[in-house]
């Protein structure tokens, strides 16, 4: 984890990341060239899928809060030395429990969304508790036991949608929750809701515990010295349950989010790839909360703007897909930072 | 006259910082020459730069004669340069042989020959009498072992010139003059040994030539006879130093530690700390002898918090503290400089004022509330630079840019100023200079005056006698005894510390 | 004017939605369209945006949707823009705004389960058949159409030979061939020589294997006879083609579509068993007769078929 | 028992087999890059781009093996990129892999609508499969078991012939050597001048090359055709095997194995009526088990542990050898 940067390294960082897009950019053009399409167009369309009006920043923004609540998610398990792999499998079962709150039980507005958030929590939490607690006692790889996990968990809650609890008539999904479970919508013209507020929230109130709260230092020195936390007097196996736990439910409060904010119900398979999403976007931002706003926000941008790409004209949002990936390798190369052959700094062989 | 290894003008630069600077360096065929320095005088990186570890920016490299360019320890190897590193390079997992040959393996038809490896490990053990056994696993082998495994590889190699970077840090007394008789036959044989080292006794007694480094240039190099310690002392650190018997005035405080019949295990869960019992009392300082490894690592764990004990009692001030967790001991006054300065001591890569917070992220007037407040904490970083002497830029530095010997410091300074009444120091001059350590033992003095009990767990004699009240000897887990700071027989205590019980000792008299 | 059309879905790359593209394709180099696809992906959060990114233009007269999960967004969509027009293919909703494409999945399921059945009970006299009188199933995803293909095939093998075995697996994802291969494996290890794919591409795996274990197999949505000729049976089409072609050749022909629902069943032609012709050859000729025989009844009504959901 | 004998017969070793084949492949490639130190996500992606250009390669060569030359070549391109970003630049391994596992999704599937003009699959349209090795005499010796050991695709053999392999090489040879050491102690190997980027890439392209074949197998053996993301996450099962077994070749076998077998049997158990997201769960939730209870027998055996410390704590006295046994206490 890379400890405050000084404004000249700053500034570096920022030109190699520049530089970096630069790079990933020009490759993405020669690639849009090749299937015939204009580079400028397809720029332009992006950028007017994402940015074009109140209803596309919107739309923007809706697309980041799932990725941006799964990096959070992902920062607290970075920040703590665990590698939270799980958090796509937490989303699902988060979702699903604040559907079946949503829709099983009648209750007055606000109690009804703080009651189904407060179980989408548990379910994201309790889902990591076992691997997290052989993690702690036994030394599991949490890595391992997280990826195994997801697929455990998507196959549970389709058959819990389908064979439990599925909507009469079409579609594999629950049936719809009760409006008085809905997560109010910030504006008339969009599906934005305050699942955006509640991510930056959390975004900053991560970042906040992490810098200033006594209990944030002990777990950021958990994550970055073990053996240091532990001759300090920090309970490293208790800090590191708790990370991962802290970690699950945020997870599952992203799976909560996009029910109760957004779909309104649980479908089967609503939700792929944003556990994967957050897991980069808090990478690419080094672990850093707040950094996770924005690499969460650039992915956002790039989904949200593809939807009318592939409207608009003939690129398909797999060149998106394309881009996206490209440009993340671009970034995570770090361009200016480590020059090649460059043997200070850090041993080479520290990845 | 041809050198077996000529640096002219050597200097390296680490960004802004120059480890190296304009440093020439002869050293003649034949001869054993010491290089000596203060931490972070760049002794170790010119030996990289020697070695091809690390590219010089200016300056070149002459070997036998003949000026080259060094872009790789193969091409070192290849001109009969051989180095045996600071921090031992062996594999654990492969075995002794595996280790040797590693990067020349003898191989029959493209595979690697096992049998014509261990055949030739023995032959070369037998030739230059370093007992190994060639097929055992790195693993779990000591140090003095794997020194002598180091230096296998490299006369496997055929070198002609070998470099050691603080050889002796790790050893007994015993291994270290094994090790040293070993080296002059190497020379006997004609080879050249270029040696590190912060001993300076060991320097005087081996050496044939002196290079003395000072923040990166060399400030003098001389034949040994030109040379007398304190001289050496003064070229190092600029200053004289004294490593004499601090004096004292004999204060007799209550019993702060009591440890009565303590086991533990060691990370391999077997008994590492035998029935140890003693007592510490306020304004003294007790000192642990013994060979590192005989349990006083475990001892340290045990007393605060970070390993089980798994028999027998440990009361500070009274009260019984097997069984609580670090937090708790700390809680009640203990204060612990670890051994391990890198692992535990500190997060390497977080800073200053980060370190420094560590054990008291709670309390006033560092946190309130839970809430830390950095700015506090910076200030009493910056105190704790100018009380101890701690050469950093401020605060913010990262700790692994410091060098091992203000590592060190931080850590004292962080548990001298925790608020607890009894340290439990250990190494505290591991690896650090003469003129680091001078400090750190006015230091540790000054916190005996003031009344604090301190248990100083050291594997260097000289440490023990010039600092510590009584010295208890460990072996093998075991306390072999106690002996009193003023009637301390340097002897008697090698002695305890190979596990020869004193008594026997008398009977040999 | 030319007529300019739009057609959504996350399944274009499967069966239906393959005959879906064909016959989009075929309106379009027979009349002229101006023909836009969009494929929605995977993910929940997207297909109202794209939706709307479609309607806001105003552009096309009519915008074909496919795929139960894109029901929500449709809804909202078309409220949002009571004039534009959407085709929802393969099912009826609530909404009265919407033009529904409504196919009898089955009927066509029942015709191939009856065909399955008796194939099964001509027993180990016909070629590759044994004596284990049971037919097989591998479905997609266990989602309530696949189910509703079950539904139909198992009750068309009962009715066809009452005491007839159907085994049904699901493979719980349409994209992993390989695992339809084995499920498929799986079936003719336990004495099924007959099975059923309902799986996207999944079930090209199917067709596979009932080549490497030299059984037979039925395909869907189009003709997979050429997939493991030899050992395909017949395919169940789903006339995705058809029904979007007709649409579109309404509205060019200048009748315009009005929201409604079309039904594409067995007596449409909408959905039809067609045998494989290599196999059809070898199959005593009473299976064919026996096989238009239930068909005549099912168009008539004679036969209830009772729809999964 | 005869519900037991209809699961448990020949056709479910055969079963297993199949199953493991693809992600032993990928795993031991896996191997190479685990035991040399780096942390490799984006098998996935290598498997996954190896099947679409093997399927790519049989069409235009029109010959299975121009097909598989032209997958491992694809899956070499990924792990080369894969290379570059992570030992020259240093760019976080996980980051990298997880972005070259998106692009391998969104360029099949680029590539697939910009060549033939469809997205999802490719079916027919001249692609030769790998041809299925009949083992001479195996029915005569063999019989009704002789499915055991004949009449698979190429690949499955080099799969399990691989294991021994890679034991061999590991063991064995320099390069094996190099790659553990480089794994395991950098320094030692930076020390003796063995370059340890040359190592790490040698271990990455290896494993490029065995993804490439696991790929290859995915779309010209184990059934003929490509369609989207049908690598269906067994690089990800090859990452949690790989993590547990540690590379070791032994253990990458037998975690394949596990995991092969419990979905070979898993698949043949929804016949039985059990629903199927809960069956389809088992081959993981085995896998989940098995790590656990694997970790959990790896805990501190204490009683053992208390005898044995009672033993020496009894036996062993002060000793008055001139050699002290001066134990590393280094962790
Ligand atoms: N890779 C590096 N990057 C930056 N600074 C370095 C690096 N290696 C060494 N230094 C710095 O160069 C200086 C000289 O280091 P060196 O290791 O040569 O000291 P030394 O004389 O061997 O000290 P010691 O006695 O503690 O081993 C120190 O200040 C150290 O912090
Ligand atoms: N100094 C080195 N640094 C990194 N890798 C090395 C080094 N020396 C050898 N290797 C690697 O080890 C492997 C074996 O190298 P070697 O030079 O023995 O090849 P070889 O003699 O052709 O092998 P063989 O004859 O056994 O097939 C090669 O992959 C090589 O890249
Ligand atoms: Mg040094
Ligand atoms: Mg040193």
């Amino acid at each position: 984890m890379k400890t405050a940067l000084l404004p000249d390294g700053l500034t570096r960082t920022l030109a190699g990341q520049v530089l970096a897009f630069a790079v990933a950019l020009s490759l993405g053009a020669v690639i849009i060239l090749l299937i015939d399409e204009n580079p400028v167009t397809v720029f332009m369309t992006l950028m007017r899928g994402a940015f074009g009006d109140a209803e596309k920043i919107a739309g923007t923004l809706l697309q980041t809060t799932p990725i941006l609540i799964c990096g959070i998610a992902a920062c607290i398990g970075l920040r703590g030395g665990m590698f939270n792999v799980g958090i796509e499998g937490q989303l699902f079962l988060g979702g699903f429990a604040a559907a079946w709150v949503g829709f099983a039980f009648a209750l007055p507005p606000v109690l009804h969304v703080v009651v189904a958030i407060a179980c989408a929590i548990l379910a994201g939490a309790a889902w990591v508790a076992i691997p997290a607690f052989f993690r702690v006692r036994y030394g599991t790889n949490e890595v391992v036991s997280t990826i195994l996990a997801n697929y455990i968990a998507i196959l549970l809650t389709s058959y819990f949608t389908i064979f439990l609890f599925k909507r009469p008539g079409g579609w594999s999904e629950t049936p719809p929750i009760l409006a008085t479970a809905y997560l109010p919508e910030l504006f008339s013209f969009s599906r934005l809701n305050v699942g955006l507020l509640i991510g930056l929230f959390l975004a900053i109130a991560t970042a906040v515990f992490f810098r200033w709260a006594s209990t944030g230092y002990g777990v950021t020195m958990v994550g970055s010295a073990p053996k240091f936390a532990e001759y300090g007097g920090i309970n490293v196996r208790k800090v590191g349950f708790g990370v991962l736990l802290a970690s699950g439910a945020v997870g599952g409060l992203a799976g909560g989010v996009e029910t109760l904010g957004v779909h309104h119900r649980f479908m089967e398979g609503f939700a792929p790839g944003f556990g994967f999403d957050g897991l980069i976007a808090a990478l690419l931002a080094n672990g850093s909360p707040i950094g996770t706003i924005f690499t969460a926000l650039f992915f956002g941008a790039l989904r949200a703007g593809s939807l009318l790409l592939e409207v608009d004209t003939t690129a398909s949002r797999e060149i998106i897909t394309v881009i996206q990936a490209l440009i993340i390798l671009a970034v995570s190369a770090d361009l200016m930072m480590r020059r090649r052959g460059d043997r200070t700094g850090e041993r080479r062989w520290k990845f | 006259m041809t050198f077996a290894v000529e640096l002219k003008g050597i200097t390296k630069r680490f960004g802004a910082f120059t480890a190296n600077s304009g440093i020439d360096l002869a050293v003649r065929q034949g001869e054993i020459h010491a290089i000596i320095g203060e931490n972070g005088a760049g002794k170790t990186t010119l030996m990289n730069v020697l070695f091809g570890l690390l590219q010089p920016d200016e300056g070149t490299i002459s070997i036998n004669g003949k000026t080259m360019a060094i872009d790789s320890p193969a091409v070192a190897i290849n001109e009969g340069l051989g180095m045996v590193h600071q921090h031992f390079k062996l594999v654990p997992s492969l075995t002794v042989a595996d280790n040797i040959f590693l990067g020349m393996e003898i191989r029959r038809s493209g595979l690697i020959d096992r049998a014509a490896q261990v055949e030739r490990t023995r032959a070369l053990s037998q030739k230059f009498g370093l007992k190994v056994d060639a097929q055992e696993r790195v693993a779990g082998l000591s140090v003095g072992i794997e020194q002598r495994i180091e230096i296998l590889k490299v006369l496997a190699r055929n070198a002609r010139t070998i470099i050691l970077d603080e050889p002796t840090a790790v050893l007994t007394p015993q291994e270290s003059r094994d090790l040293f008789e070993t080296l002059r036959s190497f020379v006997d044989d004609g080879m050249t040994v270029i040696f590190i080292s912060h001993h300076l006794e060991e320097v005087m007694a081996v050496s044939d030539t002196i290079t003395v480094l000072r923040d990166g240039r060399v400030v003098a190099t001389r034949p040994k006879q030109e040379l007398t310690k304190r001289e050496l002392v003064r070229l190092m650190v600029g200053r004289d130093v004294s490593f004499d018997r601090r004096p004292r005035e004999a204060t007799q405080g209550d019993a702060v530690l009591e440890v009565n019949d303590l086991w533990a295990r060691d990370d391999r869960r077997l008994a590492a700390l035998k029935s140890a019992s003693f007592s510490v009392r306020a304004g003294e300082i007790v000192g642990i002898a013994g060979v590192a490894g005989n349990g006083q690592t475990e001892l340290a764990e045990v007393l605060s918090g970070l390993r089980e004990a798994s028999h027998g009692s440990a009361k500070l001030y009274g009260q019984e503290i097997t069984g609580h967790t670090p937090a708790e001991i700390r809680a009640r006054g203990l204060a612990h400089v670890p051994g391990d300065r890198l692992a535990r001591g500190v997060d390497r890569n977080a800073s200053l004022s980060t370190n420094i917070l560590m054990g008291r992220q709670r309390k006033a007037p560092f946190a309130k509330n839970g809430i830390i407040n950095w700015s506090v904490v910076q200030d009493e970083m910056r105190a704790l630079i100018k009380r101890f002497d701690i050469r950093a830029r401020g605060p913010k530095d990262v700790a692994k840019s410091l060098s091992g010997g203000n590592i060190q410091k931080v850590v004292l300074a962080r548990e001298f100023t925790a608020g607890g009444d009894m340290l439990l120091i250990d190494q505290p001059s591991r690896g650090v200079d003469i003129g680091a350590q001078e400090a750190i033992h006015d230091e540790i003095m000054q916190q005996r005056a003031e009344g604090r009990a301190i248990l100083l767990i050291s594997t260097q004699l000289d440490e023990l006698k010039a600092l510590a009240d009584r010295i208890i000897v460990m072996f093998e887990g075991r306390i072999m005894g106690t002996v009193e700071g003023n009637t301390m027989d340097e002897d008697t205590i090698g002695l305890m510390m190979a596990g020869v019980d004193p008594s026997d000792v008398k009977e040999h008299e | 004017e030319k007529v300019n059309v739009a057609a959504i879905s996350g399944y274009f790359a499967q069966g239906f939605g393959v005959s879906i593209v064909e016959g989009l394709n075929k309106a379009k180099a027979d009349f002229g369209i101006d023909l836009k696809l969009v494929d929605t992906g995977n993910r929940a959060l997207d297909y109202e945006e794209q939706f709307s990114n479609l309607a806001k233009t105003g552009e096309y007269d009519l915008i074909f949707v496919m795929g139960w999960e894109l029901v929500d967004a449709l809804q909202k969509v078309s409220a949002a823009y009571p004039n534009q027009r959407f085709v929802f293919i393969d099912g009826v909703l609530d909404s009265d705004k919407i033009i529904y494409a409504s196919f009898a999945e089955e009927q066509g399921s029942f015709i191939a389960g009856a065909l399955a059945a008796l194939v099964e009970n001509l027993g180990p006299e016909f070629d590759k058949i044994g004596d284990g009188k049971a037919i097989g199933f591998v479905g997609g995803r266990d989602i309530p159409v696949i189910r509703n293909f079950l539904g139909g095939y198992e009750q068309g093998a009962k009715y066809a030979v009452p005491d007839v075995k159907v085994n049904s697996v699901f493979a719980g994802t349409f994209d992993d061939p390989a695992k339809g291969s084995e499920l498929a494996m799986a079936l003719y290890g336990q004495g099924t020589d007959i099975v059923y794919n309902v799986a996207g591409p999944t079930g090209e795996g199917v067709m596979q294997a009932s080549a490497a274990a030299d059984k037979y197999s039925l395909g869907v949505d189009v003709d997979m006879c050429a997939s493991a000729p030899g050992n395909v049976l017949a395919s169940m089409l789903k006339r995705g083609d058809i029904a979007v072609y007709s649409i579109i050749k309404d509205e060019v022909e200048g009748k315009p579509v009005k929201a409604g629902v079309r039904t594409f069943d067995l007596a449409s032609g909408g959905v039809e068993v067609k045998l494989c012709e290599d196999v059809a050859a070898k199959l005593p000729a009473e299976i064919p007769a026996k096989i238009e025989e239930i068909r005549k009844e099912v168009v008539d009504g004679k036969i209830a078929i009772t729809k999964a959901k | 028992m005869e519900v037991l004998s209809t699961i448990f017969n020949v056709a479910l070793i055969v079963a297993t087999i199949r199953t493991t084949a693809p992600i032993l492949l990928v795993a031991l490639g896996g191997s190479f890059t685990t035991k040399a130190g780096i942390f490799n996500i984006g098998l996935e992606g290598q498997m996954l781009i190896a099947a679409f250009f093997a399927v790519l390669g049989s069409i235009w060569t029109g010959s299975s093996l121009g097909g598989l030359v032209i997958g491992v070549a694809a899956a070499l391109v990924f792990a080369l990129v894969f290379a570059v970003l992570v030992i020259s630049f240093r760019a976080n391994e996980v980051v990298v892999g997880l972005a070259l596992n998106i692009l391998a999704g969104g360029m099949t599937i680029s590539l697939m609508k910009a060549i033939f003009g469809t997205r999802g699959s490719i079916v027919g349209r001249g692609i030769v499969g790998l041809p299925k090795v009949q083992i001479p005499g195996a029915r005569d010796i063999l019989g009704p078991y002789a499915q055991l050991i004949s009449g698979y695709t190429p690949l499955i053999y080099v799969a399990f012939i691989a294991v021994p392999l890679l034991i061999l090489i590991y063991g064995r040879t320099r390069l094996g050597l190099y790659i553990r050491v480089v794994g395991e102690k950098p320094e030692a190997a930076e020390a003796l001048g063995i370059s340890i980027a040359k190592v790490r890439y040698t271990a990455a392209l290896l494993c490029g090359l065995l993804a490439g074949l696991a790929g290859a197998h995915m779309s010209l053996g184990y059934i003929t055709m490509f369609t989207e993301n049908m690598s269906s996450g067994r690089g990800f099962m090859a990452v949690a095997i790989l993590i547990f077994s540690g590379g070791d070749p032994w253990r990458v076998l037998a975690g394949c194995l596990l995991f092969g077998f419990a979905d070979a049997l898993s698949l043949r158990l929804q016949t039985f009526g059990f629903p199927s997201y809960l069956v389809l769960a088992v081959p993981y939730t085995v896998a989940l088990t098995a790590l656990f209870a694997l970790s959990w027998k790896a805990r501190p055996k204490l009683i053992r542990e208390t005898i044995e410390t009672m033993q020496r704590a009894l036996s062993v006295h002060p000793a008055k050898s001139e050699t002290p046994d001066t134990r590393s206490n280094r962790s």
